[in-house]
């Protein structure tokens, strides 16, 4: 048996439970809705943008444990990113969820520029949502939202 | 309860023992080839017992061959065993005659035949179809769709207070424009018992048509399509016991024989020319291709399945393992029940609190305990209770105590990884 | 013939041995249980190998539950069957994507579904939807219905002298109103093999999109849809060794797009309120309640039982024994062949003089060969060739040259009952 | 095996490729088309009637050995009966193919009114076809039809 602790360690259940930057901000320049239809989970995610880069960013949203802890922890590693930066943590987390769909020869950091080998390692613990396959799309939802929100805003995000 | 079901002499079990779930969940291969498994998901679909499995595959090996139109004896062979498994359902639903039963897919196909075969034919703009908030999508979204084709309204009689459907609001909401009330027997988020005997009798009275959702009813409770005197009856093989790829829609062969046909082809037609074509009488008039010989006659044996224990001794055991599970669930700190007030049979919906459904599925499935998580293709409803998800816990025939213990303890396991426990 | 099939590279059989009836009939257990048994008739449905019976029935016994939804282990294996039999279809046919087949229930299914959901978006009163003389009824009455309920027109491509597709009267018949051509791959009735990359590349020559019907095809030859190019394309699954209840709509991904939902229910959906429903992509949004998850699984296992034999020794095989048997036939005084003047894959219709057809498969079936006799759902053909009913013998990978003889021989022992022998 | 000269006998063999009153009345009081859909076999049913008496009855039609004979045989026995008697041979007949669907005790004759006896035994070569239960439908083709002709004409009836 696989054990459940490499899902839910403390990180995950203590940013499930308290999730960080929740809620609206009051004027983004960037937001998009996400959905998951198998399970009804909504997430929204707001975003400044400021010369390219994200100054401010939110969530808000019914979730799990897994996505309401995926989306605070990214909220959280995003916060003043420039978009190339926020482009290269996607392609990194999408790895570490999915267990190397988007390529990547190793399935633990790849191609991750110099300086956001922290944040790397802040998101570590989502990693071990890969051995739960019927989960991986609560984990992604956010990322996906957030991708949405800043290249165009508005649209609806959907993971299944 | 018994006032909300059908009444028929207790059967007796085939061997004439006592209905232990622990010798009946030995003829479910599953249950060998999984050790440890606590099955609560029949509601989504049931596990299928050998005499399916085994009488399927027998089927395949002695008489198979394609039905209606062959003169040698392999053809004719597979026809009688496909029309008495027609018979079969009749007899299983007490319709008056067999040719009251059209094969389909499922519940989700016999609904749409409904609506896009006698809901296109009968319904005119300003007419109203009347369904529940308990309603499953499948009684939904078919409705909704020909709603926006022709105009027509979809009215909703809503539940009360405790997860029930309100008929006093449900007689008010019947009017002249009611053309039909669709609406399930037993609900699939709640394991609610709807009172269909007043539902038909209230529409019948206005003129309207009632077709009942029997997928949560068929497996749990014997059901008299006579005795409700509905005009269209649909359920789903899978969900009792037989293979998937096969369900019945019962009409009154009145209504049938009025209706249009839906889908075109082989096998439901008299005559065809490229200028003209007729059409079968009921229900090959429905069947249009070659229909899924096999699931029918699986499913025929999956009624004999369910008979040979009683469906009476079947309501007893359902009703009784959801009371069980109603107060164990309930004596858990911290969970929660999901419109639990009336009589259920083999449902139970519930949330803990600080622990997401979807979560618990997963901590569940880790202690080898299956169970849904999510709107259960009810979201409409979900909205009207005002959550997004809940856990649902469903039983069958081969469902006992030990799986509610076994469920309660992985509550309790999910409570100790959320640090839940030392809360209370 | 090579120009007209897709030519694949030659698969060896899985055991490298040589294509071998005897070989093959062992792995099907029908024969073991009716001994003596000559089945001629595989176009109206295949008998199922050992791997397709026993793998259904495994299937049941160990990784059963409902797909789409389930968090738990049991569910997402099931799951993951379902899905690996869609890509199992989609490399079978070489399409682009597993996104671009569609469950259901038949051939006939999948061409009402293309009638009603792509039809009715997309066609308008004056359109056109073209046809032939060779059709099978379900690919002409789901046109019938549209056209009736459309103000669309249905016109037919005339077969020539030698009972094959006219394709010049074809070409002549295309027109800008033509939206789409809709034909059959290899005739039912006469093993015709339709000239289909034409057909396909005149009708796109003309904007129109076209559908073709594989029943007969699929069994027989590799096929490739993107090779073909062709816009849909349908199939059955009972018809090429598989279970009953699943067949096969393949679409090419942009056209699935564009098409709107044609039945509502569970798992085609993406958000519910009453007031509004949002669809699934494609697939899904095509495959409304619970699918047919034991077929389309089993579908997958007849399709790599037909792999490990090699589609293009299949091919082979049924030709050349199309070709023993309408030589054997016509060697028989009084025996004339119907259509059989082009290619024939797997089907020789024939008539006996002054015997009916029908008296002829009762005969045949007190010698234990099983022919069918009649207007295999093809009337309009009939119509055309002049006759009622036609007998029609149909070979499958267990049929060989001793089924022939025991075939003539049962037209030569009608022949002696009915007083005809000395006649000539 | 089923002996097959017991469906096909002599007597069905010789109807079935000479069919007695074969072509149209010239001028019928009462007609009926009949058609059995899974083979496609057809028969028009011609009947005079005179004060309620068969006086002259003829069939048209494509069909197998079995029905052109059934068919046949019947319009030698209903020449000339009245419509009870025409009625009682069709009860007879009925039993005679499906093995007794309509009652009637004995497999034989139930029921004959005195004076029909010959017409009966005239029948009988039709019962082999009640061990093939395909073919029951080709047997009672004819007579369901000359049934609708009498009862109102121009109905076009069918046997599946
Ligand atoms: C050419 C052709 N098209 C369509 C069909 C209909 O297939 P099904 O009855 O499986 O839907 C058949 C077989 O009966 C066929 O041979
Ligand atoms: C009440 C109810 N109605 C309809 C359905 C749909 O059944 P199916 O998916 O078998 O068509 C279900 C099961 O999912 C159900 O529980």
């Amino acid at each position: 048996m696989m054990d459940l602790r490499d899902l839910y360690q403390d990180i995950i259940l203590d940013h499930g439970r308290h999730p960080r930057n929740f809620g609206p901000l009051p004027d983004p320049s960037h937001l998009a809705h996400g959905h998951n239809p198998l399970c009804g989970d909504t997430v929204t995610i707001f975003v400044r943008l400021r010369d390219d880069r994200i100054a401010e960013v939110s969530f808000e949203g019914k979730g799990c444990a897994i996505s309401t802890a995926s989306a605070s922890l990214m909220t959280e590693v995003m916060l003043n990113k420039t978009l190339a930066e926020a482009q290269a943590l996607f392609a990194h987390f999408h790895t570490l969820a999915t267990g190397g769909a988007t390529g990547g020869l190793t399935g633990g950091a790849p191609g991750l520029p110099p300086g956001l080998e922290e944040e790397g390692d802040r998101l570590e613990p989502l990693a071990g949502v890969k051995a739960y396959p019927a989960r991986v799309k609560c984990a992604t939802l956010a990322w996906h939202t957030l991708e949405a929100a800043v290249r165009g805003g508005g649209t609806v995000v959907k993971t299944e | 309860m018994s006032v909300l079901i059908q009444e028929r002499p207790m059967v007796a079990r085939a061997d004439g023992g006592a209905f232990d779930p622990v010798v009946i969940r030995r003829q479910f291969p599953v249950f060998e080839r999984n050790p440890g498994l606590v099955f609560l998901d029949t509601a989504a679909s049931a596990q299928k017992p050998a005499a399916v499995i085994d009488g399927l595959a027998e089927y395949y090996r002695t008489d198979y061959a394609n039905v209606h139109r062959g003169v040698y004896g392999l053809s004719a062979r597979s026809t009688a065993r496909f029309e008495a498994a027609r018979e079969r359902v009749a007899r299983f639903l007490n319709a008056a005659d067999a040719s009251e039963i059209v094969f389909v897919r499922g519940a989700t196909e016999g609904i749409n035949l409904v609506a896009q075969a006698w809901g296109l034919a009968f319904l005119k703009p300003g007419d109203q179809v009347l369904v529940s908030e308990l309603e499953h999508h499948s009684n939904i979204v078919p409705w909704q769709m020909l709603r926006d084709r022709l105009g027509i309204e979809l009215v909703v009689a809503p539940i009360d207070a405790g997860g029930g459907l309100d008929l006093e609001a449900f007689a008010h909401l019947l009017t002249p424009r009611t053309k039909l009330v669709a609406m399930t027997h037993v609900a699939n988020v709640t394991g609610g018992l709807v009172p269909v005997e007043r539902v038909v009798d209230l529409a019948h009275a206005c003129g309207a048509k009632v077709l009942l959702d029997g997928c949560q009813a068929v497996p749990r409770l014997p059901v008299d399509v006579r005795a409700l005197d509905c005009d269209f009856y649909v359920f789903s093989g899978h969900k009792c016991y037989g293979p998937t790829g096969i369900g019945v829609l019962y009409a009154k062969r009145a209504v049938l024989d009025a209706m249009p046909p839906w889908q075109g082809g082989g096998d439901m037609i008299r005559t065809v020319t490229f200028a003209k074509t007729t059409y079968q009488d009921a229900p090959q008039r429905f069947e249009a291709g070659t229909p899924d010989i096999a699931g029918a006659i699986g499913l025929g044996l999956a009624l004999d399945f369910m008979d040979g224990l009683g469906m009476a001794a079947i309501r007893d055991h359902e009703a009784a393992l959801t009371d069980h599970a109603r107060d164990a669930l309930l004596a858990v700190p911290g969970v929660t029940l999901i419109g639990a007030d009336g009589p259920g049979l083999g449902v139970v919906s519930f949330q803990v609190d600080g622990i997401h459904p979807h979560d618990l599925a997963t901590i569940f499935d880790r202690h080898d305990v299956a169970i849904r998580a999510g709107h259960h293709c009810a979201q409409p409803l979900m909205d009207r209770l005002g959550v997004v998800a809940t856990a649902r816990a469903s039983f069958g025939v081969y469902s006992d105590e030990d799986d509610v213990a076994a469920l309660v303890a992985a509550v309790r396991a999910a409570q100790r990884l959320f640090g839940l426990t030392s809360a209370r």
